[in-house]
């Protein structure tokens, strides 16, 4: 994917991804009247993590709503709504809320279409701030994007760069088929090249961000940084990483994986979800079938610890991957 | 008021309706239903008063017993037993089931089989038609069992704070699954004594008058398409069948049924047809009209084919497919 | 675990599955007072199931009672009493509506102890009737024990005999841990030999329920019998299998499973729920790492089709694992 | 009502909070506080007046904005910011942080960061508390905003039908985040008028006012003891600082800030106390002292230890360790 290392350095300006986050809801707005956005604070005062800041002066109260505290009613208006006509975007704040109206994840919206028959489309986007990391603590830190993996008929979203988020929320929004972007917490601040007029990045579609022979390190969101720092420390011993980003859990580019594991033979996953039920699982359970040909080694998983996120910094690091888990692995399976 | 002919037609409904419900009830206990059904004999007043009031463009979402939501919006029984009985010509192509009747095309928006939730995607349909300035309106249907779960709570607020036009229809039929709703309940109109906390009319109407629900639904649903928000519909009635399948519904009182069963929507429609002057035998005409019709719906969709397996792998997503990776 | 073919072959009237749910709760409800039952029509109404008859009679209205249609009211006012001396068996009738209750599975009951530094216990059970195969449709077929997978701090049960039913609903209610506790629709009917005075079943210890040299077939709750009905087939055939009954997801005994790979050098998972994202993942992905050495052919799952569930018969069989897929996997692994 | 050496610990309470609030902003500023704090500034007269009114072993399950519920319950200013600080003698032992403060010890079950959560936790407390017989009451507080979910109302309904001794107590501060609740909720009392849709008493009270406040919930509380079931307090107030870390409330008109800041539960009480003809230096030496206490809990929070990294995989079990697998 030499596009995306091309666009990086493309960029004039840097943006932060947060500020990704509304330039890429903005455009989709200025194109296609039928997109609205709803959520909690969302409105003036620019979403708690200022993703949506500026919406509510450019388009106005009857297309950026506040609500209720009310997860249910938000994302079952979203749903509603996408399927009369519109294209709502709604925000669930914490991406741990989604457990409030998990209802309409897991039984409503991605069931529809198909339990009647394909006769609705529910063209949807539920965006939702992700991820630990900042001392939030057990309720407000989880990363979230494995439960929607359990669930059929979802598309799963979740960039890593300020580029990314612009050209996926794109695709997100255009697609006729709900999605929940997880917009990573730990990245909001981060800074990336900007992303030209239009651009696109088709959902299901990973990225190789780096390059190398030795061992294929696939991460997700915030993962993928922790997963570039560690391939650097490597590369200056000696071991050489291809990095993948793997952008979206459905669709899952498997064939990028593959194609990478051909040429390094090793894979080490790198994931925030808790090692039980965490992405990385599914991932590796196809790769220990299909790929199991191309295998030198085991295949190795850096997830989180099986243990709600604490709050104290000093713990927190204990439980979510970091560069030093993803170092100590890949050298161990480098040496196998 | 109601004239005649109005009349009658909603009477031949309400005939459609309850034969198919007992075409369903018995095409079950011969083993040609599988899975569940719950039946709306005994509804069928508030499906067919209420849709008499709604426009073609308007929404409705209703619940796992919706069986008469589907007819009075437009499904045929035929298309309704063959859902219900496998069938390829079925509604939702034998995907769906007895719980999921939709008829996208005449504004059903669908069956839900989760207590509540449908609320706030009518909601959300009231929004849209709001935000896209079509005078639609959005109607939900629930049971007495739903205003106890969150989902009712939310959207109703919802609604009442974006004032949108969207009606919320309880159908208060006494029980929930075997529990009466009385035993759980805090108020004693589980919908329309809720009204007050959202700030918007709550009514309670006869539910096995179909005049009476006509007449409720369309002044409430003129003041929503006004622009002065929702309200609440408490629509008492009773259900003839058990809660679901073969459920006998012993946990009703002996007493209680009966005074119910003399409570029929479809004889109060009679007797005001009576009242109107209409012949007896231009009710048995409908009354024939409407055996008729059923009796070939189920001929027909017992002679209709299965799906072909391979559909259980398509209409996940818009392209039609079901691929989640690569 | 020759216990479990002792314990099967030692009764003399078999009990049904149904039957067992009601027998294992009314042991412990005799046994400690503290054992109170909530959730929608389980009281004279005997649950929507039969899955609780009988105990209204037995105990009354101050032990067992019926709640309004409230997910979320019985299993927070179930965490509520837990946390105070209780120990609330709550029901939520299908396992489909946990999606309503989730925040409570997922934030709040799971997270307590550990949040608050382990000042508190959670000594629940959740029970739910859990899986497909019956014509429900998409909203009341799903076999969501995965999504309690996601979540660390939550235990979790799927008996497949009616004997393991009361051993591990004993342990369950006994457990000072929060335990989700999947009876499967499909098994309610079927029979087996009675549990004795007394009996528990530790929670995480599989059960070798076949022994074999070629093929290790690991299944949960209704897929153990299919699994079983795969190896005789597969026998016939000359095609020996090791079938593993999981009994639990967390604990999860990945060591019944390592040894019993140990022996055959092939495994096969048999699961109900959907590829992406089901259990098999988690246990496969162990397997890829420690279990690598031990595998002579790829690792295989026999999972759910990525899709909601259908209600046709001829949709639903094609969605769900038979015992026709597993033998052609197996078939297909033993010739590798 | 309230006696003079009542008032005057009930003041010492509130002036302890305030300061250990304030301290925890400062804190926060210093860096010395991570991830975040939602601070009880301006709300402490219900957090002292309702605890005022419990019994030691009555069960209380508050909010993320809940430093005051716990220091009401039990909790020493030490132990808090230690918790806040991420120091291994926090309460939680830093495992918990701002939002999650916890002294089951006490009877304080919890802090809960999801809005509404913690409603059906404490009718399931009140639930066991009757079934065990022992006469505890327990006692949900919340924001206005979590009116609107729907655990809030599957909560109410529970309680009512179950007559359970459980109190829902409202902290009315007129916002959510950074939006008024009267913008999303469609009745006045965003909780009390809420109150006749379960049945049950829901009173407005001067939640600034911490005699007002203990005595309504007195009140509520001997018949909830009584078997008469739950009620609904809507206290009425104001925060001091923003929803939370640093945000400066610039969404708040600056009349509306001034005219609440000039209604300080503190200064109320003051009031009462000098009406009850305490001198002003006994008043003063109760600030001294809240604030010798604060200013020692901060440099011992400080001074103390973090925690042992190795704490962070126990405690999931019961049995104290975090293992999911053999
Ligand atoms: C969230 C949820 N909880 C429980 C159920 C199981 N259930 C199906 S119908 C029903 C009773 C509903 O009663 P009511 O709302 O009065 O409708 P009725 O069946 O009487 O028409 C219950 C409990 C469900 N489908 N969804
Ligand atoms: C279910 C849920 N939705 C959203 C949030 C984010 N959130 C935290 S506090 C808050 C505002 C709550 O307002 P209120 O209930 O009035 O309490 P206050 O903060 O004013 O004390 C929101 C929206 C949350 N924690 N939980
Ligand atoms: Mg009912
Ligand atoms: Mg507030």
């Amino acid at each position: 994917m030499a596009d995306v290392t091309a666009e990086r350095a493309a960029g004039t300006r840097e943006i932060t991804y947060r500020e990704a986050v509304a330039e890429g809801i903005a455009r989709e707005m200025r194109r296609d009247p039928a997109v609205v956005c709803l959520g909690e604070d969302i409105g003036e005062a620019g979403g708690v993590f200022k993703t949506t800041a500026g919406l509510f002066k450019e388009f106005g109260p009857e297309r950026v709503w506040d609500t209720p505290i009310s997860e249910q009613a938000i994302v079952g208006a979203a749903m509603g709504a996408a399927m009369t006509g519109m294209r709502p975007v709604a925000e669930i704040m914490f991406s741990d809320f989604l457990a409030c109206c998990w209802d309409y994840l897991a039984n409503e919206i991605p069931k529809v279409r198909y339990m009647t028959g394909g006769q609705v489309t529910v063209p949807l986007v539920v965006r939702t701030a992700n991820g630990g990391g900042l001392g939030f603590g057990a309720q407000h830190s989880q990363a979230t994007e494995n439960w929607a993996l359990t669930i059929p008929g979802l598309k799963i979203a979740a960039p890593s760069t300020p580029a990314d988020v612009i050209g996926m929320m794109a695709a997100a929004i255009r697609s006729d088929d709900p999605v929940v972007f997880f917009e990573h917490k730990g990245l909001l601040a981060t800074k990336g090249a900007p992303a030209p007029p239009g651009h696109q990045v088709e959902l299901g579609r990973a990225a190789v961000v780096r390059e190398g022979a030795d061992v294929t390190l696939v991460a997700l969101a915030s993962m993928v940084p922790v997963a570039l720092k560690a391939a650097e420390l490597l590369g200056a011993d000696g071991i050489d990483t291809d990095v993948v980003d793997l952008r979206c859990l459905v669709p899952l580019d498997v064939a990028t994986v593959l194609a990478s594991l051909a040429r390094t033979s090793r894979l080490v996953t790198v994931e925030e979800n808790p090692y039980q039920g965490g992405w990385g699982a599914t991932l590796v359970s196809v790769v220990a079938d299909e790929g199991f040909g191309l295998l030198d080694a085991p295949v190795r998983r850096v997830a989180g610890e099986c243990v709600p996120l604490p709050f104290a910094d000093a713990l927190e690091e204990r439980v979510i991957p970091t560069v030093d888990k993803v170092v100590t692995a890949v050298r161990t399976l480098a040496a196998y | 008021m109601v004239d005649r002919d109005e009349l009658l037609s909603l009477y031949e409904q309400m005939a459609v309706i309850r034969r198919t419900e007992k075409a369903a009830h018995d095409l079950f206990l011969q083993g040609l239903v599988k899975g569940t059904t719950h039946l709306a004999a005994g509804h069928e007043a508030i499906a067919v008063g209420a849709s008499a009031a709604l426009h073609d463009d308007d929404y409705v979402f209703a619940t796992y017993r919706g069986h008469h939501h589907a007819l009075a919006r437009g499904a045929t029984p035929e298309e309704c037993l063959a859902e219900l009985m496998s069938r390829a010509t079925g509604l939702c192509g034998a995907k769906g089931g007895s719980m999921h009747l939709t008829k996208a095309a005449t504004g059903m928006l669908g069956s839900y089989a989760i207590v509540g939730a449908h609320l706030p995607m009518a909601v959300g349909a009231a929004w849209s038609a709001r935000l896209r300035g079509t005078g639609q309106l959005a109607v939900a249907f629930f049971g007495d069992g739903a205003t106890n779960i969150g989902a009712f709570h939310e959207a109703l607020n919802l609604a009442a704070v974006w004032k949108l036009p969207v009606l919320f229809v309880c159908e208060n039929n006494l029980y929930m699954e075997y529990t009466p709703i009385a035993d759980v309940t805090a108020v004693a109109h589980p919908a329309a004594d809720r009204a007050p906390a959202y700030g918007i009319p709550g009514e309670v109407v006869d539910g096995n008058d179909v005049v009476a629900v006509r007449e409720t639904v369309a002044r409430l649903a003129r003041r929503a398409r006004a622009g002065d928000g929702p309200a609440i519909v408490e629509a008492q009635t009773y259900r003839h069948f058990g809660h679901s399948r073969a459920d006998p519904a012993a946990y009703r009182p002996a007493e209680e049924v009966e005074r119910w069963l003399k409570h029929d929507p479809l004889d109060l429609a009679r007797g005001r047809l009576v009242e109107l002057g209409v012949r007896p035998e231009t009710v048995t005409a409908a009354d024939d009209r409407a055996r008729a019709v059923v009796e070939k719906a189920v001929e027909a969709a017992k002679a209709a084919p299965g799906p072909d397996p391979s559909e259980a792998l398509t209409d996940v997503w818009a392209d039609g497919g079901a691929a989640w990776r690569t």
